[in-house]
């Protein structure tokens, strides 16, 4: 691209990036906690997904503002403490919507808390990037962590409750796979997604050499 | 004379060779369980062939799929799939579904063995990772267990049997239930000759403990199989639940009862003794048999699972790496025992 | 440098705080809403409830500060007393199941149950809140109290499918037997505990005002 | 309030429900420092160190913001006391034991942020635990925590001499072998019950 | 039947071979004509080389002096035929690299009477001189290492010999020579052990003898003089039972430290073979011109243990003995650390205890090499308990500092123990024979 219309695309491409690039889940491979635990269902995993992008957003954004006002010293405390105080509100937030959907998650909410995801982005990006990056950030990587926990949630409970989204996929007489909602089954899917993420990449490479060596 | 302008071949010490071979060890494991298997058909009736057939197969069918796809040679020229084939089968109840069987093979070859980098790397029995993955996904199949000496299990298949892939199969209203289960849930004991001789419910092929012991005893003086393995898990199980039968024979069985039910025995000889999976001193063997044994006594007489071979043996297959990390031979001419 | 983190610390507190106090009504209905439908799950005649605390003395009391373990009396629509909701727990299969079992001095039997919190394997031991056999159980399963009134006739019991024969047994479920148990025992000792009591204090329960949250 | 006896807190802790096979906490730890068994081994130390100081925290934080009214700040409260606290006792240890420093100290910053540390403190708020009994959960997760990385470590350091295929990356080898130790874990199913 | 009643003395772990003895075992020892050129290396040990002190043309008697030592880690070479000095140039060696040697060619119609030196008397020598004798007979370990005997013999300083042990193991499978020599030249061995008890100042000798020649223990307890400290001691037929290390241990139950020497545990090993030459050239002041090799194997025809002068081309040797026309392989040494030969042009030196031919018949189809199964065969088999299978592993991924800093790897001799047990055919000696190589080069460097 010329250095003329790079500008205009760098907007995009924070976007962009967290998606598929940068995605967290399978090319970071960060905050697996909450991506393993609590993908047993395609609503969980939603549900979770959005909770973080929402934090992150919000994080993203209020350390970007206060980027030139927060001292070095005491920037990650401060960080935390943001972090923190919208994961509070997220929680009641959740408890509010559906008892349910907060007991699925349980302690997961809390614990977004500590998702190194979000740190990550509010230190390496935020707080070095204007507020409109540092939004589009937020919500590239939040949309990139949703839609991998979705992979993850959906694979899991199509297998192991013949559902999605809590309807009924197959016809009846399914037998689920209940090893896919256990937590060696989150182990496995999240494997069987880089393993395949893996051989894609690999079969894109193979290509491209091929590819690179014809005009020799 | 001719000779002298030859071309000699040339090779590196030594120039002659035992005549071991991993080909003829995993060819002499198979005898062994073929009397097993068998004996499984035996009291099972056709359903346990089918199952036997199906896993056997299944797990050769991945094993040739994935060494091609990987552009490597087939592998199934070693055998050693076919030991993880047909003691996974051995390891299924009888009138598992087909489609399950077949399911779990993928796993066991799949993640347990290929994986891994295939022979010689498997960190776990794959053929335990096989039945572990179905226990934990099909728990309810993989607990109903079908009637030993049915009188018509030569003429008629159970309806689970051939349930549609993915379908939820349908069990008759006669199923048994294995002696260790019979003993958890319901406190009774079974008979120590049905044990012994293996007539009773349970998994294709941990019913018969003495054709196993046979098999065992075979594989032990070819000098096929460590010793030490089986020989310190019963004498840990026998031991431990000993003691315990002493303290309260009510509220605990009695040691012959504990190394005869269950997969012990098939567990003990044929899967713990897995060569890859164990330790490979002496004296770190012996530590695998004696944290199998415990482990099977503490699940089975305080966890909520009736038996526990299978977790025990997977569990020791992850300890045999520190084993084999603490436990170096002591190098000759040295006080110390080996390096970390 | 420190101005900044506590200004910033002052800021989220207060953002809880509001928060908080937003959310709180709402969460609270949800909570009373989800209690109301576990009880009247549990009690299926009843339409309204009231709380009550056991007091150290050994009194119910409909003080909703006063501290104790609760249970929650329910009404049918002309203030009858329907029966007893009580919340009961005790280790599971995986880890602690807690129940809410509705009990009903009438009959002298358990007549609903609901798992609110359980671990159980899915598929397996999560039989216990579906499988319709077990659940048939609870339908009317014997609490009699002994003639000395100080503890039950027969303890409750789980027994094999299919071999239930006494009113305080439970039918157990094949394949999912630790959890059935764990039911059976939660049940058993929860209710020699509580069904003496509620009895001897039936009077107060009985005239009871119900206050009308529904 | 919790009855549970103190073996079974820990027997469950440690082995039954994992904090890393069964509840997925501490992964990173677990997938990042799991490829040496020298280090996975000095890792377990540290977070079973850590995880009894912040047991001991939080269990003070909660009776606290109860006390004075503020339920509300008790997440805020635990990440900042606990690695406050953290802190703390890395300077102490530093002053006083330069050698368990050395073996310890370099993962305790790395442990303050981890979700294990906060895990622990959420689960055994929401269960009602004592203070014994909160201190025999940290232990007990703790002992779990350096079971599972322990075991991790020795697998990983033979599959390193392995030929894996291709695909099979350092974190997809280490998630298979993760479930599988799940998978074994099943096998302590009702065990300190 | 009679190992279970009666147990010899033995190491721990090894391997047993089959034995392949029976063809030569009986047959005595017999004279090998000379080849028409004798091809003489001048580094026929370990050590300096010798310095050639003929000149190209120069006529030489049977014993003469042909090249003296180079200090004391180097034995001097006699002639081994009276003859011409051909040519001093390059002669081929059995690592395939030419080397400096000398070509004699044999007188045909000389008497080949043998020149006698200075004898070495053994009432009046003391240590020093006889172990300057046996230097000057250009002795060497006839077992095969070809190590300069008399270099073992001076313990040094501050340890002192108390045992001498006489290796008569041959544990190898094929080789016979030092069972005909313990039968035919048992009056040798012991004046040899006489001079040997003498020159290292040992109390007491015991000479050890396999459980397979049982007939040469016999014959050795019968000639015992009675007034030296001697036994015959037996021990098991096993696989390396005749490394210096394991034959210690059987017999005395005392381990060789590792890195140490024999004469850290106050004992000597010298081949039973180099005992008989130094009891049949130091009184006469000779030196060796000729050793006992057995020519055995498959392909050989007219199979025995034959006396061959130093030098004698193996193709001739072979030629000698009628070798079949489809021999492929033929191993100096025994089969399980001897090695592989790509010519027939190296000469038979002092080192050489005899060489196995096999045809095209023996050499089984290349086996597939499997990966390591852990089966611990070789871990069971390796005499000095290391772990084979883990430094195997360890080879192929190139982790050489890790195999010598964790697993021994400088323990090795080689033996081969582990590569004949191994079932997945992986050439385990060859990969530590490598890693040996680069980790000394990356010590050095």
């Amino acid at each position: 691209m010329t250095s003329r219309n790079r500008k205009a695309v760098i907007g995009t491409d924070e976007f962009i990036k967290g998606i598929w690039r940068e995605n967290p889940v399978f090319v970071q491979v960060l905050g697996m906690c909450p991506v393993l635990a609590v993908s047993n269902t395609a609503i969980n995993a939603l549900a979770m997904g959005l909770a973080t992008a929402f934090v992150m957003l919000m994080s993203n954004t209020l350390v970007s503002t206060l980027r030139n006002f927060i001292p070095k010293q005491v920037r990650i405390a401060t960080y935390i403490l943001i972090i923190a105080t919208f994961v509070t509100i997220v929680d009641y937030a959740i408890e509010a919507i559906s008892l349910d959907l907060h007991k699925s998650l349980g302690a997961f909410i809390s614990l977004i808390v500590v998702n190194c995801l979000i740190l990550g982005r509010a230190e390496a990006f935020a707080s070095k990037h204007r507020v409109r990056h540092a939004v589009l950030d937020a919500l590239g990587m939040g949309i990139g962590f949703t839609l991998a926990l979705l992979c993850l949630g959906g694979v899991r409970e199509l297998l192991g409750d013949g559902a999605l989204f809590g309807v009924a996929v197959f016809p009846d007489g399914f037998e689920p796979w209940i090893v896919m909602i256990l937590p060696s089954g989150g182990f496995f899917t999240l494997a069987a997604w880089l393993l395949l993420i893996n051989h894609m990449q690999q079969r894109k490479e193979a290509k491209t050499g091929r590819v690179q060596e014809v005009p020799r | 004379m001719s000779a002298k302008n030859k071309t000699l071949e040339i090779d590196t010490s030594p120039h002659i060779v035992s005549g071991a071979s991993v080909e003829v060890i995993m060819r002499n494991v198979v005898f062994a369980l073929v009397p097993v298997c068998i004996f499984s058909v035996y009291v099972f009736g056709l359903t346990a062939l089918i199952t036997l057939t199906a896993a056997t197969l299944s797990c050769l069918l991945t094993e040739h799929v994935l060494c091609r796809w990987r552009g490597d040679r087939s592998t199934l020229g070693d055998w050693s799939v076919a030991i993880t084939g047909i003691l996974y089968g051995l390891t299924l109840p009888p009138a598992l579904p087909v489609w399950m069987v077949v399911l779990g093979g993928v796993v066991a070859v799949g993640v347990g063995k290929f994986l891994f980098g295939g022979l010689g790397h498997n960190a776990f029995n794959p053929a335990l990772i096989g039945r572990a993955f179905l226990q934990a996904a099909f728990p309810v199949s993989m607990t109903t267990w079908y009637p030993a000496l049915g009188a018509e299990r030569f003429a008629v298949l159970p309806p689970s049997t051939f349930t549609l892939p993915f379908a939820s199969p349908v069990y008759d209203s006669i199923s048994g239930a294995t002696p260790l289960a019979v003993i958890k849930f319901d406190g009774d004991i079974t008979a120590a000759t049905d044990l012994l001789m293996g007539l009773t419910s349970g998994s294709t092929g941990e019913t018969s403990g003495l054709l196993i012991l046979a098999g065992g005893l075979y594989l032990i003086a070819r000098k096929m199989m460590n010793w030490r393995i089986p020989v310190a898990i019963f004498a840990t199980v026998f031991a431990l639940s000993g003691v315990f039968y002493l303290i309260d024979p009510a509220a605990y069985p009695g040691p012959l009862f504990m190394l005869f039910s269950g997969g012990l025995m098939l567990g003990a000889v044929f899967m713990a003794t897995d060569m890859v999976a164990s330790p490979m001193t002496s004296f770190g063997c012996v530590l695998y048999g004696v944290l199998i044994g415990a482990l099977v006594v503490v699940i089975r007489l305080w966890g909520g699972l009736p038996e526990g071979v299978m977790y025990a043996i997977l569990f020791a297959n992850a300890v045999s790496p520190h084993i084999d990390n603490l436990i170096q031979p002591r190098v000759y001419g040295t006080t110390e025992r080996g390096a970390s | 440098m420190y101005r900044t983190l506590v200004g910033v610390g002052m800021f989220c507190g207060l953002l809880i705080a509001i928060v908080f106090q937003g959310t709180l009504p709402v969460i609270e209905r949800n909570r009373a809403e989800a209690l109301e439908r576990a009880v009247f799950a549990v009690l299926p005649a009843a339409s309204q409830r009231t709380t009550y605390a056991l007091t150290p003395e050994g009194e119910f009391v409909s003080d909703t500060d006063a501290v104790g373990q609760r249970v929650h009396a329910g009404f049918d629509s002309d203030g009858r007393l329907i029966g007893v909701a009580i919340e009961a727990s005790g280790m599971g299969y995986a880890d602690t199941i807690t129940v809410l079992y509705g009990y009903a001095p009438e009959q002298e039997a358990i007549v609903g149950i609901r798992v609110l919190t359980s671990k159980e394997t899915p598929g397996l031991g999560d039989k216990i809140e579906k499988d319709a056999v077990f659940l048939e159980n609870f339908v009317a399963l014997d609490v009699r109290l002994d003639p000395s009134g100080e503890t039950l006739q027969h303890r409750i019991v789980t027994v094999k499918r299919g071999q239930k024969t006494q009113p305080w047994q439970i039918d157990g479920i094949t394949g999912a037997t630790i959890s059935a148990k764990a039911i059976g025992e939660i049940l058993a000792t929860s209710s020699e505990r509580w069904v003496p009591i509620i009895n001897e204090q039936l009077e107060q329960l009985v005239a009871g005002e119900s206050d009308d949250e529904s | 309030m919790n009855e549970q006896t103190l073996w079974s807190v820990f027997v469950n802790a440690a082995l039954v429900n994992n904090f890393v096979l069964a509840y997925f906490l501490g992964i990173c730890p677990f997938l990042g420092v799991s490829a040496k068994i020298g280090t996975a081994t000095r890792m377990g130390g540290a977070v079973m160190f850590v995880m009894l100081v912040s047991s001991v925290c939080a269990y003070a934080i909660h009776h606290l913001l109860i006390l004075i009214g503020v339920p509300f700040l008790e997440l805020i409260a635990f990440i900042a006391v606990i690695a406050s606290t953290v802190q703390l006792v890395e300077m102490f240890i530093k002053k006083m034991s330069p050698t368990l420093f050395r073996a310890l100290g370099i993962f305790l910053p790395l442990i303050t942020t981890n979700c294990a540390i906060l895990g622990l403190a959420l689960f055994q708020t929401n269960r009602g635990y004592g203070l014994l009994q909160a201190i025999v959960y940290a232990l007990g997760a703790g002992a779990g925590f350096t079971l599972a990385l322990v075991l991790m470590a020795g697998i990983r350091e033979k599959l390193e001499l392995a030929t894996m295929p291709d695909v099979v990356t350092g974190t997809a080898s280490a998630l298979i072998v993760a479930g599988i130790l799940s998978l074994t874990f099943m096998g302590f199913a009702g065990l300190g019950a | 039947m009679s190992n279970l009643l009666h147990r010899y003395p033995s190491f721990r772990n090894g391997v047993h071979p089959p034995e392949s003895k029976a063809d030569t075992h009986a047959l005595k020892i017999r004279q090998f004509p000379f080849s028409p050129v004798l091809v003489i290396p001048l580094s026929q040990h370990i050590g300096a080389p010798a310095v050639a002190v003929v000149r190209e043309g120069e006529e030489v008697a049977r014993g003469q002096l042909l090249a003296r030592s180079d200090g004391f880690m180097s034995v001097p070479q006699h002639a081994p035929a009276s003859g011409i000095v051909q040519r001093i140039d390059f002669v081929p060696s059995i690592t395939g690299k030419m080397v400096p040697g000398i070509y004699l060619k044999p007188h045909p119609g000389s008497s080949q009477e043998v020149a006698e030196g200075e004898p070495c008397d053994l009432g009046t020598a003391s240590p020093d001189d006889i172990i300057a004798a046996v230097q000057s007979a250009g002795i060497v370990g006839l077992g095969g290492a070809a190590f300069p005997t008399h270099v073992k013999l001076k313990p040094p300083e501050g340890k002192t010999v108390e045992t001498l042990i006489i290796n008569g193991i041959e544990c190898e499978p094929y080789l016979t020579t030092d069972h005909r020599v313990m039968l035919e030249h048992t009056a040798d061995i012991y004046m040899g052990i006489r001079y040997l008890l003498k020159a290292t100042t040992a109390q007491r000798a015991i000479i050890g003898v396999e459980a397979n020649k049982l007939d040469a223990a016999d014959a050795l307890r019968a000639a015992a003089p009675d007034d030296m400290p001697v036994t015959t001691g037996v021990v098991e037929v096993k696989y390396p039972q005749g490394a210096e290390k394991m034959l210690i241990t059987a017999l005395l139950g005392k381990e060789v430290p590792s890195g140490g020497l024999p004469v850290d545990v106050g004992t000597v090993v010298v081949n039973v073979a180099t005992a008989a030459e130094i009891g049949r050239l130091l009184p006469h002041g000779r030196g060796i011109q000729e050793r006992v090799v057995t020519i055995t194997g498959p392909a050989v025809g007219r199979k025995g243990n034959y006396r061959i002068p130093i030098g004698t081309p193996l193709r001739f040797a072979l030629e000698q003995v009628d070798v079949s026309d489809n021999v492929s392989r033929v191993f100096l040494g025994g089969p399980m650390m001897g090695q592989a030969l790509s010519s027939l042009d190296i000469p038979i030196t002092k080192g050489t205890s005899g060489f196995v031919a096999f045809t095209s018949a023996e050499t089984a189809a290349e086996e597939p090499e499997y990966p390591c199964i852990r089966c611990a065969y070789c871990v069971d088999a390796c005499p000095i308990y290391l772990n084979p299978s883990q430094l195997g592993i360890l080879a192929k991924n190139e982790e050489f500092d890790r195999m010598a800093d964790d697993h021994s790897l400088m323990d090795c001799f080689e033996c081969g123990a582990c590569s004949y047990v191994c079932p997945s055919h992986i050439p385990l000696v060859q990969r530590f024979r490598d890693a040996k190589a680069i980790v000394r080069e990356r010590q050095a460097a």
